[in-house]
């Protein structure tokens, strides 16, 4: 029989099968304990009907061994689901290493995209298949959250940081997106379509859209303009550290404490410079706060990432 | 009807005084549970109303009936109503005021006064609530999460934030009330094990309200001082971490669930034991599963925030437990249903809401566990699978016993029989329409609809069709209790002291109870939920 | 509750010891020991609060039942500030408070 | 509680025995355990605070030692000592109510009072200081140095912890007023003397919080 509607979501993504299928565990162990309850509540509340008023049933105490059964079992299944979720979840959340990166900036009420060759989307993604894909995301305003149901993706666009999530699409198709998490007057409005095409229409609609400038390139130009390079440079004399094969390394502060250079630092390296010092170094940069956007930090980080060469990439 | 028996023109705590100064400056713990109990369901009513302006907006995928800004306040002002002003104060402030002296044989709470007090703060925090709704609502939903609330929200989010930072501390003072009442009380004999459940529940719920409304408190003063100053203890742009609202948030308004549920189980355990006539199953399990809700409850409030860039690890030790939070509550049902086992069991109206709750309830909990699953809750986090949980233990398990307790108690508060016809069909229609609203939003989650959306794609239009249609049969069946209740006050039978066969001291006096409660203080000899006969043996 | 009357020197000793103990920490604050500047300050803070406790508030006379209550409200402070902190101290990159 | 400590008829009607309780002894457990409830819910209502404070200098720990040392160390060393001063008076008046000595209940609350008046005199200076000095937290924060935005943080806190301290002061304050007057009057007995106690509690309380908010505040890093 088909109906006219669905009654679940399509699996477009390689975690979907994986979700779906602990969905399913859940749902059989609720069914059966639900189950098991109703039939007891009835079959005890026909069976033991009161059939006249003098009736008074014996008292029973209660019984250790059937408490311990009780408290036990469920303790093992719900230690089965977390430590099954847990597992899944960790796959979910560290995005593969070779995947596609694709910045995302929420703002109240739409979704913009940057693919890595400059190409911009607003509100419609293309992906290809059998790719994994990283979104970098952050929000120029209030807190979203990115969500393709038909992925089983979904995760919260904070302003001031960012978060990533990733997913490799199996399925051609057109999808929702939506943002899950309410923003405001026309959050209802953030809906959005992510596309899946197969690899090769990808690379062609990725030529259809005219010339782009990808953000490494764009990034090195704003490096020039802001005059970041007088300070940043790989001689004796920098009043800043070297930029150079920076990315992913692990830099030591002035306090002693080490951080990961990764895009989260770069970005508050950015905008709030004197929150963290690099050992040796002196709290002299200013902040580039409100010279900057959202996006102009993203391309920044990019061309950053550029200066990694290839043997050290592959060192890490 | 008319007919004026010797027993009406005794006296008693509905009669003992008129006048309305009688009734708003009374410390009779009883008077005051009826001005909580009309109270809050004037709030039930208008959370409802708002309810129903949502459920019809839904029928169609397009926002046709209301506009964005409507559709946005109206669920915000339906959330902070019923939580705020109904759910929480519902079992406790009515049935917990009117009960807790008298099931430990006590002439008042500890604190007369402070419960008057109490009574009135919650009133001058609703009152700021609904000016704020009058003056145009607020639209930042009842988690008012930052920076939305603080930074870009242009709606009465100060007022509000006032309205519930005051009722906060009716709540704080009811919980205060309860905990030295229920220590200090206690008429002679009777021991913590000889307590009814009812009593083990209060208690553990006033922990929560005592230890857990002040964090609330200080979060929504934060807010709306960075609103009204500028300052960015949660504003990003300054340095400040939306997340850090959350925590605080949700250190509160997760265990706020239990102080929902603890109280509704607490009636589940007396509507169980008198209408099968037994003795409570495994009682030191069903006493202690409570207050190990009550600690549990403290440490998973994390699940809420999984996709919030919350850490992994913290999310995975707020998941982990999350599930051990769902074994008490598991116990409790399995404990519940072994105690129906070879008992007498009679289908009265309460016994009704009994079974309902326990059904609901089963459900409820067990789809929380799919929310403390960490890789599915990435898939129904803030979706209809959400709204469809916390409905099911909310109105499905909280409003069900709250129902179930106000016919249980009826007789005793007001001294007659509500008709016992209309009270079963009541329920039955409540049953029916709750589950045809409630669980079409599960398969509506999953299949990815999220909260607080007007406007959805189409192929979800016939499942929230389904959902509005049972609305309006849960609202009718809403309506009818409230009027066969108000009608029975003048003509419902009248009736007798212990009108169920009842255990427990509040039966042991007239219906209506006098003022002073008892004639003299009880002396307990025996156990809670003595269901037998006087020569059968415990064993 | 206590009726218990405790002599008057026993609250003039407990002032001297409280006034004692602001007197070293100020003066530790202006020594650097690094990591250990916060772990003192708070250590310094917990002797002079639970003296306070001890005895001007009578606790060291008092029922269980009130070293229950005192013990429960720390506990639940130290759940509100130790889960959270499970949070932040966690995080994959310091920087995530974005700043 | 012991089995059968309450008596099931009343007992000796007293003045001060309130209608719903048997004796003294009972009303006195409940009123003390009901203040030591209150101040659990006291201890959560600044823990938030406390809480978001130690998530903000783990974040921004140069900051915060940074803005801590804009605060003047020496008044903020007076006041604890002002603040121990008048926890030991107020320790002194509740001694003097349990003995039954009219006169050093009064003497002693009236300290009190004076000691605390002082306490926020001081303070108000300060945040005159602070005023003056553009670093209260709002348009006008101005603040040298690298640290800025996150120095308002710091200072949000300090308002936010101090402010709401003193306000818990004020009310401590009227409250020791009413004391003094029902005092004079003759309300309080060694049989009676519940709300004496009370406040104490409630006043140990507020001076434990300024034990903590000092070196918090004050004290990050002075070297």
């Amino acid at each position: 029989m088909r109906l006219g509607f669905p009654l679940f979501p399509e699996q477009a993504s390689t975690v979907a099968g994986q979700v779906d299928a602990l969905y399913f565990f859940l749902v059989a162990v609720s069914v059966f304990f639900s189950v098991l309850i109703f039939v007891l509540l009835i079959y005890f509340a026909v069976k033991y009907r009161r059939r006249s008023d003098a009736e008074w049933p014996r008292p029973i105490v209660g019984d250790l061994r059937l408490e311990l059964l009780w408290t036990l079992i469920p303790l093992g299944i719900t230690m089965v689901m977390f430590i099954w979720g847990a597992s899944l979840y960790v796959t979910m959340f560290r995005p593969p290493a070779e995947a596609l990166e694709i910045s995302v900036i929420g703002k109240q009420w739409m979704w913009k995209f940057q693919h890595p060759g400059g190409q911009r989307e607003i509100n419609a993604l293309h992906v290809p298949t059998g790719r994994p894909v990283k979104l970098t995301m952050t929000s120029e305003d209030v807190i979203h959250s990115f969500f393709v149901p038909a992925f089983r993706t979904k995760m919260d666009v904070l302003p001031g940081r960012y978060t990533t999530t990733w997913f490799e699409a199996t399925k051609i198709g057109q999808y929702h997106s939506f943002c899950a998490e309410y923003c405001g007057t026309q959050h209802a409005g953030m809906i959005g379509q992510v596309v899946v095409l197969p690899p090769a229409q990808y690379e062609k609609w990725l030529a259809g859209g005219g010339p782009a400038e990808s953000p490494t390139v764009t990034g090195a130009k704003l490096f020039q303009t802001l005059g970041c390079g007088a300070c940043h440079r790989a001689d004796t004399k920098a009043r800043g550290p070297s930029l150079d094969n920076l990315f992913g390394t692990r830099v030591r502060m002035r306090d002693g404490t080490t951080v990961i250079a990764d895009e989260g630092y770069l970005r508050e390296s950015i905008l709030s410079p004197n929150a963290r010092i690099v050992a040796g170094y002196q709290p002299v940069m200013p902040t580039f706060r409100g010279q900057i956007g959202e996006e102009g930090i993203f391309q920044i980080i990019a061309y950053i990432k550029s200066l990694v060469r290839e043997e050290r990439a592959k060192v890490r | 009807m008319m007919a004026t028996s010797l027993s009406e023109r005794r006296e008693h705590y509905l009669n003992i005084s008129y006048g309305v100064k009688s009734w708003l400056l009374t410390t009779d713990h009883k008077r005051i549970a009826l001005l909580y109990l009309i109270s809050i369901t004037l709030f039930f009513f208008l959370g409802g109303a708002f309810a129903v302006l949502i459920r019809l907006e839904l029928l169609t995928p397009t926002g046709d009936l209301l506009q964005s800004e409507t559709y946005n306040k109206l669920f915000t002002m339906h959330g902070v109503t019923m939580v705020f002003f109904f759910l929480i104060p519902s079992i406790p402030a009515v049935l917990g005021n009117f009960l807790v002296p008298m099931m430990i044989g006590a002439r008042d709470l500890a604190f007369p006064r402070l419960n008057l007090a109490s009574w009135y703060i919650y009133t001058i925090g609703g009152l700021f609530t609904l000016v704020a709704a009058v003056a145009g609502g607020v639209d930042t939903g009842w988690t008012f999460y930052t920076p939305y609330s603080t930074s870009y929200a242009n709606t009465h989010v100060i007022l509000t934030a006032v309205g519930i930072f005051i009722t906060g501390f009716s709540s704080i003072l009811t919980g205060l009330n309860f905990i030295v009442t229920i220590h200090t009380m206690r008429a002679p004999g009777l021991t913590w094990f000889r307590l009814p459940l009812f009593i083990w529940a209060q208690y553990a719920a006033s922990l929560i309200m005592v230890l857990g409304t002040p964090v609330v408190a200080i979060a929504i003063v934060l807010v709306a001082l960075e609103r009204l100053l500028r300052i960015g203890i949660f504003d990003p742009a300054l340095g400040g971490d939306p997340v850090l609202f959350q925590h605080l948030f949700w250190f509160y308004s997760h265990p706020a669930v239990y102080i929902m549920i603890l109280p509704a189980m607490g009636v589940i355990n007396e509507l169980i034991t008198c209408f099968s006539r037994k003795r409570i199953f495994g009682y030191p399990f069903i006493a202690f599963s409570g207050l190990a809700i009550a600690l549990l409850g403290f440490l998973v409030w994390g699940h809420h925030m999984f996709l919030s860039s919350q850490s992994v690890y913290a999310s995975m030790v707020f998941s982990i437990l999350s599930f051990l939070v769902a074994i008490p509550s598991a116990v409790k049902v399995f404990n519940w249903t072994a105690t129906l086992y070879k008992g007498s069991i009679s289908y009265e109206t309460p016994m009704l809401y009994a079974f309902g709750f326990i059904g609901l309830f089963t459900v409820g909990g067990l789809t929380g566990l799919f929310l403390a699953t960490l890789a599915v809750d990435v898939h129904v986090h803030d979706t209809y699978f959400i709204v469809a949980h916390f409905h099911y233990i909310m109105v499905g398990g909280v409003i069900m016993a709250y129902l179930g307790g106000i016919h249980f108690w009826w007789p005793k508060m007001s001294g007659r029989m509500y008709p016992e016809g209309w009270g079963r069909l009541a329920a039955l229609v409540i049953f029916i329409g709750f589950n045809l609203t409630f669980f079409p939003q599960f398969l509506l989650g999953y299949l990815g609809m999220p909260r607080r959306y007007h406007i959805y794609p189409p192929e979800f239009q016939v499942l929230n069709v389904m959902s509005s249609a049972g609305a309006s049969i849960l609202g009718v069946g809403y309506l009818i209790p409230m009027v066969y209740l108000l009608w029975s006050l003048r003509y419902g039978a009248v009736a007798d002291p212990n009108p169920w066969e009842a255990k427990g001291l509040e039966w042991e006096t007239p219906s209506p109870p006098p003022t002073a409660n008892f004639e003299k203080t009880p002396v307990v000899t025996e156990e809670a939920y003595a269901y037998w006969p006087k020569e059968a043996d415990v064993g | 509750m206590s009726g218990y009357v405790l002599p008057q020197k026993t609250y003039y000793l407990v002032f001297a010891a409280l006034l004692l103990l602001t007197l070293v920490t100020v003066e530790v604050a202006f020594f650097d020991m690094g990591l250990l500047n916060f772990p003192m300050a708070l250590a310094i803070s917990t002797c002079k609060a639970t003296i306070v406790i001890l005895y001007f508030m009578h606790l060291r006379y008092s029922s269980r039942l009130t070293w229950l209550v005192a013990g429960a409200g720390v506990f639940w402070l130290f759940i509100l500030i130790a889960l959270t902190m499970s949070d932040y101290l966690t995080r994959a990159s310091l920087s995530v408070l974005g700043g | 509680m012991p089995i059968g400590r309450r008596r099931p008829t009343l007992a000796e009607h007293h003045a001060a025995l309130a209608h719903q309780f048997d004796d003294l002894d009972q009303q006195r457990e409940a009123s003390s355990l009901g203040m030591w409830v209150f101040l659990v819910t006291e201890i959560m209502f600044f823990g938030g605070l406390f809480t978001g404070y130690t998530v903000y200098r783990h974040a921004y720990p140069e900051a915060f030692a940074d803005a801590s040392r804009r605060l003047a160390v020496a008044l903020g060393a007076v006041n604890t000592a002002v603040l121990i001063c008048s926890s030991l008076t107020m320790a002194l008046a509740v001694r003097s109510a349990q003995v039954g000595k009219r006169r050093g209940v009064i003497a002693f609350l009236s300290l009190t009072m004076l000691l605390g008046s002082a306490f926020l005199v001081v303070k108000g200076v300060e945040y005159a200081h602070k005023f003056h000095d553009h670093l209260v937290p709002g348009a006008t924060f101005a603040f040298e140095g690298p640290h800025r935005p996150h120095a308002e943080l710091f200072f949000s806190f300090y308002f936010a912890m101090t402010g709401l301290h003193a306000l818990h002061m004020v009310i401590g304050i009227g409250i020791l007023a009413a004391l003094v007057v029902l005092s004079s009057r003759g309300r309080f007995s060694p049989d009676d003397y519940a709300a004496v106690e009370n406040t104490g509690l409630y006043w140990h309380f507020v001076d434990i919080v300024w034990i903590f908010l000092f070196p918090l505040l004050y004290l990050i890093s002075r070297t």
